[in-house]
């Protein structure tokens, strides 16, 4: 999989309330990297990801593909489709197949591949996503966080240049949102590009080596720390600042970590901060 | 395929209502004593009754490049029996009419006799029949939703007709007329719908 | 929003708080206006009637009305064109009246329609179902409709978001993808609607549902002005229709 | 609205995958406080809830309201649910009406209750829920938060001892948690007991009076700082340990807090922290 840049330029799409949901909005996801779209409930992360992987056609503005505008035709839509996917919040949205593999192969198998590629492609899609032990089982007697796992793999199984996932994390507990994001280090290795929309700026914080935040309508890109340090960006969005920038930044002041770059969770802030009173960064 | 509001005369309008009027109070009874002995029950018809004007907005296209929606009914037939079908398509119905304009409120009664009462009974005769003669669950479903989509296009057709008998030849003619023109959609739906069906019904199985 | 532009049309009706019993009136005097009386120049008026009333005090949005109103018209205009072509023993041909004839079938319709829609775009089906009750419908069958009516958003945001999922995958692409996958979608949302269905039960259950589903009725007074001037309207529409035919 | 203490003995319930979800778990719910309900996916939060609500019962053991036992009993049932509901973590569970002030009336209304008070309440708890501008408006047009407020609000207007959300912040971004629980608050000042179940450990250390984790089908309850820290049973039951334990602690022992109770989020910890370098605690 080669990098492709995904770019959109002055969307305007979605209607809420007689409100346009998105109003202008610029986004380029940097390729080969991790990127957090952060906003509130109803800011219209969905909608923008929806425009980005052609499923809404935006009433005004476009999407590009290396530059390449994404035509709403069967076959623009079709070419788009191979080099982007967007998983959904519900993976029971997703999973419509009797059996976890039938389920993964069911892209694949439109794609009208070979049965042996089809195979292939299933099998490595559960083993990336760590679902390869549950792939005879039926999708309902799964957990929440294992569906949500198969509907990735069913994703990536399409073998897309950019994958992205609407709130990939939400309602899974601490340890099922390690497993998530552990597979989705394990994609990027495999060289593909990872969006992820989340509310949660600690996570964002951590995972991600760029953030769009969807604010009124755009979006503002940029490095993480600098952007999620923006408190009155923040405050527009309707999010909090990270807990690890508030506190690093009161620490770093107070001398007790280094200057330059803030720890950005809280075991890399207990292993920048010295073990005895006294001493100081 | 629905009759447009204000397509019959009134006195047509007046007489199908009074000849489906029976068929659908039979399915309220059906209802009523079903919600009487099992109050949950209210939810699974209320649910069912969703499914199936849901189920109208799939989109099947066909080869004759024309796309049609499934009504559904053949389907309710089997799952419900026609009688409660009676009752839940004349409500599928007059939503149809009041949230898509798709029929009409005089033409309620008209509408309901063919898709509410025609169409699953004759689905419905189908299915049983076919499972009489030996035929396995698909083949079934198949007849069910292709016989029930079949039959309520042709009782609209003849509704037409005898509604607007040709000038020249009559009823007979009308029918002709009608049964010809609205056969490019119709047919081509009512194997689409079956086959839609068996698809159905495959996945259901497996699970 | 929902997708269903008719619902949301009603809901934001200048006339949502009127008394449906009172839109009942108009609408279906309306309708049985258009149905009886001769095409011109009764259709017409009652056409003209509904879509001022609808775009007017009611503040329908004209595109929902408008798109709403041509929703019918392939099944009239072909029911129409069907009716009036006349087999004969020398093939096809125009029926005498022809254009006469098909141009009352298309007045009567339309302008049914129209007056159908009026109540459509006004009137949120909630408040139309406890109506029923006052014509004698079971409370049993009420309460189906009920349920009918909340459940098939649900059901339809299930079956827009399964879909699109699918046609990101391919699963839309050609006939042989597109019925399968119609298939699969079909037996999802059924699936689906059985799951809620049973949820819901559970939901109810922990909030005293024993028998049925009453609540609170909400009261929307009907309103003798607007009973009267309904009653003058139509009675002057019948009245013009019948001299001027 | 008294206060009436709700319990759990000894309960065996649920089955997943062969084995009992709960197995021998004991809970006390502390009258008149806020209680989080800590676990995993699929550890058996939700199973409690409902053993506790009545929904469900467990194969062995019992519930009690004020030392009495819950009879499965449908005059048993109808008094409990008078004073425990609970709201499940859906929304679309438990709305049926597309009315919203219609299908808050249903709980009231079941009661057997004149038309007056059922109008009371009802406005009562829209108030509450801080959704009364949304009464006219149908509920298939709210957005998740609205009806996730409107569902909690059904059971408020039942007016219970007793109120259990299930994972009511799931799914909500940040302004809509603050909001949620701001009205959690409220009930809880009008002299309701308030349990919510969650993962989020930052979240229950923030909020909570008390914390119960639920782990291996047991429950182990006690202050949050004390559950919350004890890292055997976090990794036990899945769950991380809040930050601003971990930071906090780490802090108090190079001097920079006073000693005792441990700041519970980003807020207090900051104002608790020096202002100048070279200032200890």
């Amino acid at each position: 999989m080669s990098h492709l840049t995904l770019a959109a330029e002055g969307l305007d799409a979605g209607y809420e309330r007689g409100a346009r949901v998105l109003d202008g909005a610029s986004l380029t996801v940097p390729p080969g990297r991790r990127l957090a779209l952060l906003g509130a409930n109803g800011s219209g992360k969905t909608t923008l990801l929806r425009c980005l992987s052609g499923a809404l056609a935006p009433a005004r503005g476009r999407v590009t593909l290396d530059g390449a505008e994404l035509r709403p035709t069967r076959s623009g839509l079709r070419a788009h489709r191979q080099a982007v996917q967007l998983v959904l919040q519900d993976p029971d949205d997703q999973l419509f197949s009797a059996s976890v593999a039938q389920d993964v192969s069911f892209g694949p198998v439109n794609l009208g591949l070979p049965e042996a590629e089809v195979r292939a492609r299933v099998a490595e899609a559960l083993e990336l996503l760590a679902v390869a032990h549950l792939a005879g089982r039926p999708t309902h007697q799964l957990s929440y966080g294992e569906r949500k796992r198969v509907a990735i793999a069913g994703a990536v199984a399409m073998r897309p240049c950019v994958l992205m996932l609407d709130e990939p994390t939400a309602g899974l507990d601490p340890t099922a949102v390690g497993e998530a994001l552990a597979a989705l280090a394990r994609l990027q290795e495999a060289d593909s590009t990872v969006v992820m929309s989340t509310h949660d700026v600690d996570l964002a914080l951590r995972w991600a080596d760029e953030v769009a935040v969807v604010v009124d309508g755009g979006v503002v890109q940029g490095a993480p720390d600098v952007v999620l340090g923006d408190d009155v960006l923040l405050a527009r969005a309707r999010l909090d600042r990270p807990w690890a920038l508030s506190v690093g930044a009161r620490l770093q002041a107070l001398g007790l970590l280094p200057d330059g770059a803030l720890p950005r969770d809280a075991d890399a802030l207990l292993a920048a901060l010295p073990d005895r009173p006294g001493v100081t960064a | 395929m629905h009759i447009a509001e204000g397509f019959l005369p009134p006195a047509h309008a007046i007489g199908w209502t009074i000849a489906a009027a029976p068929f659908v109070v039979h399915g309220a009874r059906a209802v009523v004593k079903e919600v009487r002995e099992n109050p949950e029950s209210t939810l699974l018809l209320g649910a069912a009754g969703a499914f199936t004007f849901v189920l109208s907005a799939i989109k099947l296209p066909s080869i004759t490049g024309s796309s049609s929606h499934p009504t559904g009914t053949g389907l309710g037939a089997v799952l419900f029996r026609p009688p409660v079908m009676a009752l839940l398509g004349t409500v599928v119905l007059l939503f149809q009419a009041l949230l898509l304009a798709h029929g009409g409120l005089t033409t309620l009664g008209a509408n309901a006799f063919s898709m509410a009462v025609v169409g699953p009974w004759a689905g419905y005769a189908a299915y049983r029949l076919v499972r009489r003669s030996g035929g396995g669950l698909l083949p079934g479903v198949f007849a069910a939703m292709a016989i029930a989509d079949l039959a309520t296009y042709v009782t609209t057709a003849l509704q037409l007709a005898w509604a607007h008998p040709d000038a020249a030849s009559g009823f007979a003619g009308a029918a002709a007329k009608f049964l010809s023109v609205f056969a490019f959609t119709q047919v081509p739906l009512a194997i689409g719908e079956g086959l839609l069906g068996v698809l159905l019904f495959r996945v259901l199985t497996v699970n | 929003m929902t997708g269903l532009a008719i619902d949301d049309a009603a809901w934001a009706s200048a006339w949502r708080l009127r008394s449906p019993a009172d839109k009942l009136l108009l609408s279906g005097g309306l309708v049985l206006a258009a149905l009886v009386l001769p095409a011109w120049p009764g259709s017409v008026l009652v056409g003209l009637a509904a879509v001022v009333l609808a775009l007017g005090p009611a503040r329908v949005p004209a595109r929902t009305f408008g798109r709403a109103v041509r929703l019918p018209l392939a099944f009239i205009l072909i029911g129409a064109l069907t009716a009036v072509v006349q087999v004969g023993d020398g093939g096809l041909g125009w029926a005498p009246d022809a254009a006469a004839q098909a141009g009352g079938l298309v007045a009567h319709a339309v302008a049914g329609s129209a007056a159908v829609l009026l109540l459509a775009t006004t009137t949120p089906m909630s408040d139309l179902l406890p109506a029923l009750h006052r014509l004698r419908v079971p409370d049993a069958v009420v309460e189906v409709a009920s349920v009918t009516y909340r459940m098939l958003f649900v059901l339809l945001t299930s079956l827009s978001t399964i879909r699109e999922a699918q046609a990101a995958r391919m699963g839309h692409a050609g006939l042989r993808n597109t019925y399968r996958s119609s298939g699969m979608l079909a037996a999802a949302v059924l699936t689906r609607s059985w799951d809620r269905a049973r949820r819901l039960s559970d939901g109810l259950a922990g909030r005293g549902m024993e028998t049925g589903l009453r609540v609170l009725p909400e009261v929307l007074p009907s309103s003798a002005r607007f009973v009267a001037t309904t009653v003058v309207g139509l009675a002057a529409l019948v009245t013009v229709s019948l001299v001027a035919a």
